[in-house]
């Protein structure tokens, strides 16, 4: 689909709004549902993403060779928009699946790995998750020490990786460890599957938000990993960690916007109820000049987040126009949620509403995969260049 | 940022160091799991009871200390820097109950902290219609601090025809059910559904104009106490951020020396010490006898801009960490937002100011 | 150019492209020197207008049937957008001129009516203004006074309209006055020529920002129109004057977006020149997080204002999209030259740079053709509706 | 919004109630046209030394009042609400220059009135280098206030070794050059090139750690008096929005009626009644001898928010009638912002607050 236009005059071709709908009508009618239990009970939505997976929504990044439809960012995006929007739980089980694990072994794998692990993906058989964190080492990645000693053919890994999504519900991560000095070029990527012997999950962590997908430690203690499972050639894992999270960026963005959306959704519905005699609107004007603000915004940040997806998918370098994607669409994310709360008043601090639970879950987009301050850095070092 | 800047007496300096020592001994140690677990806090508002802190700006013969507003901030600030929840239900039982039964013989009960208060106020529109001598009460009140646990239930209700009513009702009386809330979830917050209730005479409190002015009273102090709540909250969670900062290396320099962490903690303090300003001036208004309607309002859209601000910045400055139980900000910044809602939200606040 | 895509996958066509290009040498080479002085004197820049129409600027609006290009409201917003980022007062006088008059002419104006007017306003001869607001009827428009008396063929207008955009610069203007009691419906649309006798320029008002622009009373005592300058049907006025607006607020959001691109450039130059030894950006964090925030919002809200151009080219009606270009748009202007003012420290608040200009030319986006609570309201309606 | 809620004293009251009246009486009637044609405001200056009011916070010693910096605030308050480039003038002549001269025999004419005086400070990086006994000056300061009207220029410079110098010049020994600025256009303000300036050891006020004792105290004195100047001009610009909002009808009722414009007014109250009590506060503390640097900081930028937030609201609810010079508003908006970059720019101040 590279070569047709996926936008035209700011209008998703048909293809896409196809997935949009589909995604849609899954995320309304079977995601959203149970959304305010599974957080409350912190309960993985197990069942959730095998009927993503019969959908496809779990091989979009997947090239069609190996089984996968190869959709690519901006349908990724658009289906991740609609999920998040019922459940960001659900929803970042699926980005991280897709562009932290599957679009990086897409990009860089070699042709033996995908063969032996796509088609565990496919499906859901297996979801992948990304152990690129350490306790020591979080906005400033480089600075990761888990280590990666030659022992002849093959690596043995050591060291706790933290704040691992999908931690312990994974089948495959895509772990990051130090095999040589250089603070950069000494970084190596590494396919480590959950069933290698020395692969613990460690500690599950006790969150604010997002708290129906699980957080975890992975402890890695002498874990034996095939010299075929490095993943492109050694020395090369900061700038794969780094151009893949350019990408899950804007699966966070589309998260954002999902929640965003939501937000929205909700105040109106709220506000539609208030009408006078005419049926016109007799909310405040306080109320609707929030709501207005923000819808401005959403359509704006969709369509930075679009534009970046598009880029992307063309090949081209994305980092500056997926932070502005991210930095934007996580901002309106978490203050329309916190409007949310505010306009619902005494209702938007319980679980009678949504509000509550939306403003707890945006809260991690201005954090995972790279925090606002880093998504600022990147631009300006790219405007100043 | 000492408060002795502020020029406090030397019985509420006495207040801060009794408050400050429970609060750091007995309060914080089981903050987070209290919170986590929806613990009610009943033990610390005892504990306080015993120190004789319960009933501080209530006068004499309603059994309180009679020791002024400012005492109640104080004492408010020093408990919501390790626990919103403990500081929430203080306000609760003394801003809220104790103040709208001051002339009441229910009163000592409150303030001395044998009987357990849960407010439904004017903003829950709980609707009463006369029945002889009499009212019944027909509503929903959506988040009411300590409804599940209280012995009494004191409850703001308006006729048909706009006249308040102002009373206290054995908790049997109502409906109450158990609500996730966002914040202060350690106070025991529930629902309380009237339906149909019957207010027998002795039941009431106050109606018309005396009525009207309890309602005014209560809606200022609390106000001022929530805005010293919410200074607590921003105090602590700047203090947090601030803490962390100076430990966590990043980049081979603590995260302090970088420029953008740095201006966001001084945002926080500035917002913080702007807050105690507005919440200080309130409650010395209020202790002189003098108008504090809109210093109440100020100081309480003050108070809850600071905490929030600080909770939402201190989550981020911490990142990962942040976004965690066990290091207490996630804690603060839902405190502060739930706050936002409780006595008059924002907008209404807003109007207030002007009015 | 209709049926052709006008932006696919957030790319311009060439077409518009040229424009731009065009527009952007024209705005820097020949619109940039001056503007400082002609702010300072306050010197309308009738050579420029004289260049533009040499540009075809001028007739972007008109019809090729009458000599125009007929190109639309992208366009427009295209080449608006750069001659802006070099002089506001500028702008104003090109937007006014092409969405204010030429656009409402093309649209709802009899044949006789274009056949007489468009020639002169294709080259420049006649400048066009658009004579809504009087001293008591600024966002409450339907509140005007200003009357409109039938005369047997003719009309007679009586009464001040003020804020006037080029007023004394003009050679014809469309008049919104009162021919009947209803406050909607008794409000007409006239074709007033600067020379009908009657018709005087009244006081000049002395402003914040685009001071080269001259904003003044035009006062109608005893004016008598023809007929056949009646516009559209006799009681249509408003909602031609509203539908006008729509289009207006697009010329509006583009000079605003022109207005924060110069901002955004005089911080870039400015940080710049801050390096350190191995080339990397010396500047603070805090003024490289301010230019990452404002270079995001600007594409996204260039997104918005272009979406809503496209909308309007296709014959939709654009109330809400539009009102959103206009209120993030001159949201961000203002905010991009303040923080210039602020970052260039004591140069920005002395006229040794450009940024004590564009604070103070910013300030009128968020105020005329609809300040932002009404762009808010429409907003809210329609998601209300 | 009254000032007596904030405890003047006697003194206090009584330099409001005369800076108003000047202010109201011989200020404001000009004010308006002395911004439009750069009308340096020198009468005003010499009106305020007739009333005693120039030196108010210097010490008798310099010829000053000694009547401390809470009273310097309240006059430059009152003076700001009319006429910023008055009260700029003010704190120019006496918070920088006076106070910076303090103890050289110059500063009698300075606190008197009788020498205008312009302050290059530390902002202008102006450099020093040793010649014999004295420096020889090299730099260029941006934007001075009165530059071009001043009998002397006190300067800060700095050696290359790091040594700061102070110093007070006759006017006519450096380059001055008329800006157009984007505010207090009646200071007469100017750019003051100084090309190979000599200083004599005659002309040296202070160096080393005495000229770094100076600076500091003129840097937390400028600033809280910044800081008060902000204030006066929230509070116009707010005043004049609520005024305008009463009396300007629109969709059948006053625009004060919409709620989207009483919040408006709402919000600059409360960024202005948060900024007086910084204000104060800090030169209270500065009064009583106390550490008022941080104070100092978060005063001016609250003044500054305050300000540039009343003054950017108030042009919006005026509407065009905002945009022109008639009503006055259009003129606080551009001091405001331009008073956000004297003094200390905002991201400076802010590092200040946690430093």
């Amino acid at each position: 689909m590279s070569s047709q236009p996926q936008v035209t005059d700011f209008e998703l071709s048909p293809e896409l709004q196809e997935i949009q709908a589909m995604a849609r009508r899954f995320a309304q009618v079977e995601v959203k549902p149970g959304a305010a239990e599974r957080d409350r009970m912190q309960t993985f939505p197990a069942d959730l993403i095998k009927r993503a997976a019969e959908l496809g929504f779990l091989k979009m990044s997947i090239p069609t060779e190996y089984g996968g439809s190869g959709m690519g960012s901006l349908a990724n995006c658009i289906m991740l928009e609609e999920v998040n929007a019922s459940c960001a739980s659900t929803g970042v089980t699926i980005s991280v699946h897709n562009s932290l694990f599957c679009s990086p072994l897409a990009k860089w794998g070699s042709h033996d790995q995908k063969s032996r692990y796509f088609p565990k993906m496919v499906g859901g058989e297996w979801l992948g998750a990304y152990c690129l964190s350490e306790a020591a080492s979080g906005s400033d990645a480089a600075a990761l020490v888990c280590r990666a000693t030659r022992d002849g053919d093959n690596w043995v890994l050591n060291g706790p990786k933290l704040w691992i999504t999908t931690g312990s519900e994974a089948g495959i991560y895509i772990v990051f460890a130090r095999s040589g000095e250089d603070r950069i070029k000494g970084i190596s990527a590494f396919l480590v599957e959950r069933d290698f012997e020395g692969v613990s999950i460690g500690k599950k962590e006790r969150k604010l938000g997002i708290k129906a997908s699980p957080t975890t430690e992975i402890l890695l203690e002498n874990v034996k990993v095939p010299g075929s499972n490095l993943v492109g050639e050694e020395g090369r894992g900061f700038s794969i960690a780094l151009d893949t999270l350019d990408g899950g960026r804007l699966g966070i963005a589309a998260q954002a916007l999902g929640i965003a959306q939501a937000s929205i959704d909700l105040i109106r519905e709220h506000l539609a109820d208030q009408t006078d005699a005419r049926g016109r609107p007799a909310s405040s004007q306080n109320s609707q000049w929030v709501l207005a603000d923000l819808c401005a915004e959403l359509d704006a940040y969709r369509f930075l987040t679009w534009r970046a997806a598009i880029l992307r998918d063309r090949g081209e370098s994305v980092g500056p126009q997926s932070a502005m994607a991210k930095l934007c669409s996580s901002r309106l994310a978490n203050r329309a949620a916190r409007a949310a709360v505010d306009l619902l008043g005494l209702s938007g601090t319980t679980d009678t509403s949504a509000a509550e639970r939306l403003v707890r879950d945006a809260r991690i987009t201005e954090i995972y995969e790279g925090a606002s301050d880093i998504q600022r850095l990147v631009v300006a070092r790219s405007v100043l260049a | 940022m000492e408060t002795d800047n502020f020029q406090l007496s030397e019985e509420q300096a006495m207040i801060l160091d009794t408050v400050r020592k429970f609060a750091q001994e007995k309060v914080e140690p089981k903050a987070l799991d209290n919170d986590e677990h929806s613990v009610f806090v009943r033990d610390n508002l005892d504990g306080l009871a015993e120190l004789g802190m319960l009933g501080i700006p209530l006068s004499e013969d309603s059994g309180g200390a009679e020791m002024g507003w400012l005492s109640l901030v104080v004492a408010l600030e020093e408990l919501a820097k390790v626990c919103g929840s403990t500081a929430r239900l203080l306000l609760s039982q003394t801003a809220l109950c104790g103040l709208a039964l001051e002339g009441n013989e229910v009163v000592e009960g409150v303030a001395g902290g044998d009987k357990l208060a849960a407010f439904v106020g004017p903003d829950s529109e709980i609707k009463a219609s006369i029945n002889g001598d009499g009212f019944v009460l027909d509503g929903c009140a959506e988040h009411v601090t300590a409804a599940l646990e209280a012995d009494i239930v004191v409850a703001a209700a308006k006729t048909m025809e706009g006249e308040n009513i102002l009373c206290c009702l054995p908790a049997e009386s109502v409906g109450r059910e158990s609500v996730t809330t966002l914040g202060f979830r350690a106070t025991a917050p529930g629902r309380i559904r009237f339906e149909g209730v019957a207010v027998s005479v002795d039941a009431l409190v106050a109606r018309g104009s005396d009525a009207d002015a309890a309602l005014q009273r209560v809606q200022i102090a609390a106000r001022i106490s929530a805005g010293a709540i919410a200074l607590g909250i921003a105090e602590a969670a700047t203090a947090a951020a601030s803490r962390y900062s100076k430990e966590r290396i990043a980049f081979g320099k603590p995260l302090a020396q970088q420029q953008a962490v740095a201006l966001k903690i001084s945002d926080c303090i500035s917002a913080t010490v702007a807050a105690r300003h507005m919440v200080y001036h309130a409650a010395r208004l209020l202790d002189s006898d003098r108008d504090a309607s809109a210093a109440a309002a100020m100081a309480k859209l003050a108070g809850v801009k600071a905490a929030i601000q600080a909770g939402d910045e201190g989550i981020q400055i911490l990142g990962g960490y942040g976004f965690v139980v066990e290091y207490h900000v996630e804690r603060h910044y839902r405190d502060g937002m739930t706050l936002a809602n409780l006595e008059g939200g924002t907008e209404s606040l807003r109007m207030n100011v002007v009015s």
